[in-house]
């Protein structure tokens, strides 16, 4: 298949061999069929090669070091810096702070806002019902703590961000808005603007989990108006272990310390310490320094793919995902059921058969997908399901996937209904 | 790994039509577990008569594995003294845990000998044991409740 | 240099070509002399090969995937985690918890402590002036937002722990005692049974800083006795991006989680939450996968060589260096002047070269040390200094590489002397 | 990378017969900078006289080239207009931070081009600087003080 996004070939084939798990088989000599993209993207050789280049080659801890390979080792890993600060189109490289996953930068914001006092009792925190876990669990443990209160949007029946009351939701009471850019689970793209726009109109910060929006779109933060931006590494087709957190450099200035220890001192006594500016602030210890070459190769081969081909090839396989789904009686998609605002995570039932009983049945057939809650239980239950089974896809998906996987499903149901 | 080895016939049946499902008075003890991977959910009543296991009730929500096996804990335990219960919980623990190297008793585990298969699906054995750690946990409370 | 300790020889040479970077040439072409490894350590090709390895073949997320490839990618990081749990002499695999690094380990502790309300106005946390800062700071802003006094042993002058008045310092209000085992900057291996024996009589919990510790010398936390027992990946030649916590279970099971998100929690609805018993409750959001692979063939390695091989070969080049560079007019060690009950990091002044310069000489004929206050700055005030250079040595040093550090040094005095 | 390169008989003769060391009154602003990797420090006070910069003292410990820097510092600011210093900064952080690729002005930098090597060391820039950032930092309060 070849998709042609501002007159370039996207082909997907050629993609697909800088990658050799694709062509690995699972169950007794199948291909195997990965649709579980939005939990983890596989790694290309390219990726690969620089984290082991580094190791072997370069390898040295970073910022401390004097010598040779101790430069070499800092300029790799700020270096990887400086690539994700273009990649996401951060005004200043100082902006971007290493974690060691999303989760870790969504509980360092909504720790150092609470232990900067800006989330008192009378403070709220404003989230949404298709929040993933770790956009709503470090929010519960802060208000917890301070005293503030948690509200959030609701979702429409067609899996879209409910914003009627949004003036009633986000108030002069109102301390963050944190919310998610693209649902893990029903796949819906948020209208951030109009969030955006009101959080800042009663001086409201907003956080933005980008998780599922930096691997599949381009992305600018300078436009985009936020005050945070999360995502993760391992899901952009870069290493596990690392995770990234931008903000804009006047509000990281204002804020304490998360952890402590290593290059984010100024001066260190028995008695007190004080702390370096961003992003050394918040990066306590040894970072993680291969990671950040990887995630740099990471954004080298995305953008050498093009961050606009990869949205119009997974806009096109979602289109083609929704529709061959829809032909299987009794599969009912939850979220959005069209590919407009949309990104490539389709979560579904099929009947009364459980998830957990259709991804084995596919797994018996090569094919990889999700089933359980996604991290996202409170959007289950808004949807009166439990659980659900995700098919989620990436710059390497191609439509023969999406066929094995509608035949996998017919038979799952045959297994099941015979 | 064949989807029939873990999908037996007695399975699915158990899946199908369930025993003992349901939750009934009286009880002891109740508890409440979570898969926390899946979601699965599963309530538990225990009652104990005379150090005698005589009803266990339920209301589960879960996969084909997870509700077959609350229906075979029904059949398992129910009418067994407390001790004999938990032995009969010990044998089917083992074999979920024992990645298909543990020889199932036919003698102890009757229909549970079908879940031998599911020891070989990792990501399964939790759904196989929800019931049974829940039965583990609410008979410790009734045990505890009546000393 | 063969070194022979329970009877097995060690072959640091044959040691040697497991690690390709040592066969480096650095300042146009001068072979690399690597002293800076109780900074990092150097990994060795079978460590990075096992990352390559599982990102290729059996990369996929963890405990949430029900299919092949995620039951496959969720034995080898739950193995890395048993593999380290063997490692350190653990009880129970459930007792390691991965972290980011040592600090993050160190941090999460201080945080959970001051969460559970461990650390009110009224208790103590006890510290040492020999910590690195990541043993330090946590402890400052912990006491701080609880309110709690922070106090710490002094150290001699011969640069031991100062264990004078331990029952005025340890008392019935000290709730912490958090000391290092093995000093990055003076190298002291601390008397932790005494320490430790103090402390569980007046109820405190002791923290052990094991980063230096656990790649040096073989170490059985059972039998240690402490509490919990911290130590880094990078350090002990496996990857950046994982540090390990161990605690001991019951304590474990008793604190509140550290960050949310992802696969700590029970279940999750809008209003609250309850959460996963450890280890999972402390880790948020994707863990450090591949890093859990590497660390568990680092300890494959280690092993495979034998710790108290390793630790043999460390006491022996320690004591050779210790003595060479004490025949260096105007050089001075900081930190015990022998070999005994001492890691493998030597820290001196020479004259007054700053180690700034010192470092750079080296630097330029290959040789790379540390230079500064190693994140040890309370110990190098407490000798009077501001910074030190710091030679440290591991697996694969040699005497021939300690001859080219007093060569090397000798050259700086001539060139900053003359 | 040559040492020599690095070390200039110029830096080595600062380093060792540093020009305007010491803490001197009078003086509008006095600052305290750190490098935090390495721990050298520096205390300067700038003294501003009717728009000029009419003296700069300190103390400081730290590397051969961060000694040298604060004494080639001292040789190029005091005496000038608070404008002009400020643009001979920029002219000498620009020359650190060029990697070696920006040339240095004679002129303008005078002593100060004997850093030009510095630039090919990426992790001594930061000593160079040292000083020359604690100025900037004293002169804005300096200049804000006064207005
Ligand atoms: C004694 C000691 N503790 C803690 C640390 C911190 O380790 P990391 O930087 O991996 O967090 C180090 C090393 O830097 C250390 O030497
Ligand atoms: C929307 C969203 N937010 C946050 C996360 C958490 O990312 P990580 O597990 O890398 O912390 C995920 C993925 O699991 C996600 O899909």
């Amino acid at each position: 298949m070849t998709i042609t996004a501002a007159g370039v070939d996207y082909d997907v084939l050629k993609v697909r061999e800088d990658f050799p798990i694709l062509g690995r088989t699972v169950a007794n000599g199948l291909p195997l069929v990965y649709l579980d993209s939005a939990n983890t993207s596989q790694k290309p050789r390219q990726v690969v090669e620089a984290i082991e280049r580094h190791y072997l080659e370069h390898n040295a801890n970073v910022a401390r070091a004097m010598h040779t390979l101790g430069a070499e080792a800092t300029e790799a890993f700020e270096g990887g810096r400086t690539r994700i600060a273009e990649f996401i189109g951060a005004p200043s490289r100082d902006e971007v702070v290493f974690a060691k996953n999303a989760s870790e930068a969504l509980n360092l914001v909504a720790r150092v806002l609470a232990d900067a006092g800006r989330l008192g009792a009378d403070r709220e925190v404003v989230i949404t019902e298709m929040e993933h876990h770790s956009n709503i669990v470090p929010w519960q443990l802060a208000t917890e703590r301070t005293g503030a209160t948690l509200r959030w949007f609701g979702v429409t029946d067609d899996g879209r961000l409910d914003l009627d009351g949004i003036e009633q939701l986000i108030t002069e009471r109102t301390a963050v808005v944190s919310l998610t850019w693209v649902s893990n689970m029903l796949g819906t793209v948020n209208p951030l603007d109009v969030v955006i726009r009101r959080a800042h109109e009663v001086g409201a910060l907003v956080v933005v989990d980008a998780s599922q929006a930096v691997p599949q779109m381009p992305v600018d933060v300078a436009s985009l108006g936020a005050d945070f931006v999360v995502f993760t590494g391992h899901k952009m087709v870069g290493p596990t272990g690392i995770g990234v957190l931008w903000g804009r450099y006047d509000v990281l200035a204002e804020l304490p310390p998360f952890l402590g220890g290593g290059e984010m001192i100024e001066t260190v006594t028995m008695e007190r310490s004080t702390f370096a500016p961003p992003p050394a602030r918040f990066e306590a210890g040894t970072p993680p320094i291969a990671q950040s070459v990887g995630l740099g190769a990471a954004a080298d081969y995305l953008d050498a793919l093009g961050m606009e081909n990869i949205a119009a090839h997974e806009h096109a396989i979602t289109a083609y995902a929704l529709g061959r789904l829809q032909e299987i009686d009794g599969l009912r998609v939850v979220g959005p059921q069209t590919a407009e605002e949309r990104g490539g995570a389709v979560s579904f039932t099929l009947g009364d058969i459980h998830p957990h009983d259709v991804a084995q049945v596919l797994d018996s057939r090569g094919i990889a997908v999700r089933a359980g809650h996604h991290c996202a239980k409170p959007a289950h239950r808004r949807f009166g399901v439990q659980s659900t089974t995700r098919a989620s896809f990436y710059l390497y998906t191609t439509e023969a996937e999406i066929d094995a996987l509608v035949e996998g499903l017919v038979a799952t149901q045959k297994y099941f209904g015979g | 790994m064949n989807l029939d080895s873990l999908y037996q016939e007695i399975i699915l049946d158990h899946y199908k039509r369930p025993h003992g499902a349901g939750l009934r008075d009286p009880f002891e003890a109740e508890v409440h577990h979570v898969n926390p991977t899946c979601g699965d959910e599963i309530t538990l009543r225990v009652h104990l008569e005379a150090g005698t296991v005589s009803d266990v009730s339920y209301a589960a929500e879960g996969c084909s594995i997870s509700q077959a096996s609350a229906s075979v804990l029904n059949d398992l335990v129910v009418g067994k003294p407390v001790t004999e219960a938990l032995q009969v919980l010990d044998s089917f623990q083992a074999l979920m845990q024992g990645k298909g190297q543990v020889e199932a008793d036919e003698e102890v585990l009757e229909d549970g000998i079908a879940f031998a298969g599911v020891a070989q699906f990792p990501a399964r054995v939790k759904c196989a044991l929800l019931s049974w750690m829940a039965f583990k946990d609410a008979t410790t409370r009734a045990v505890e409740e009546s000393a």
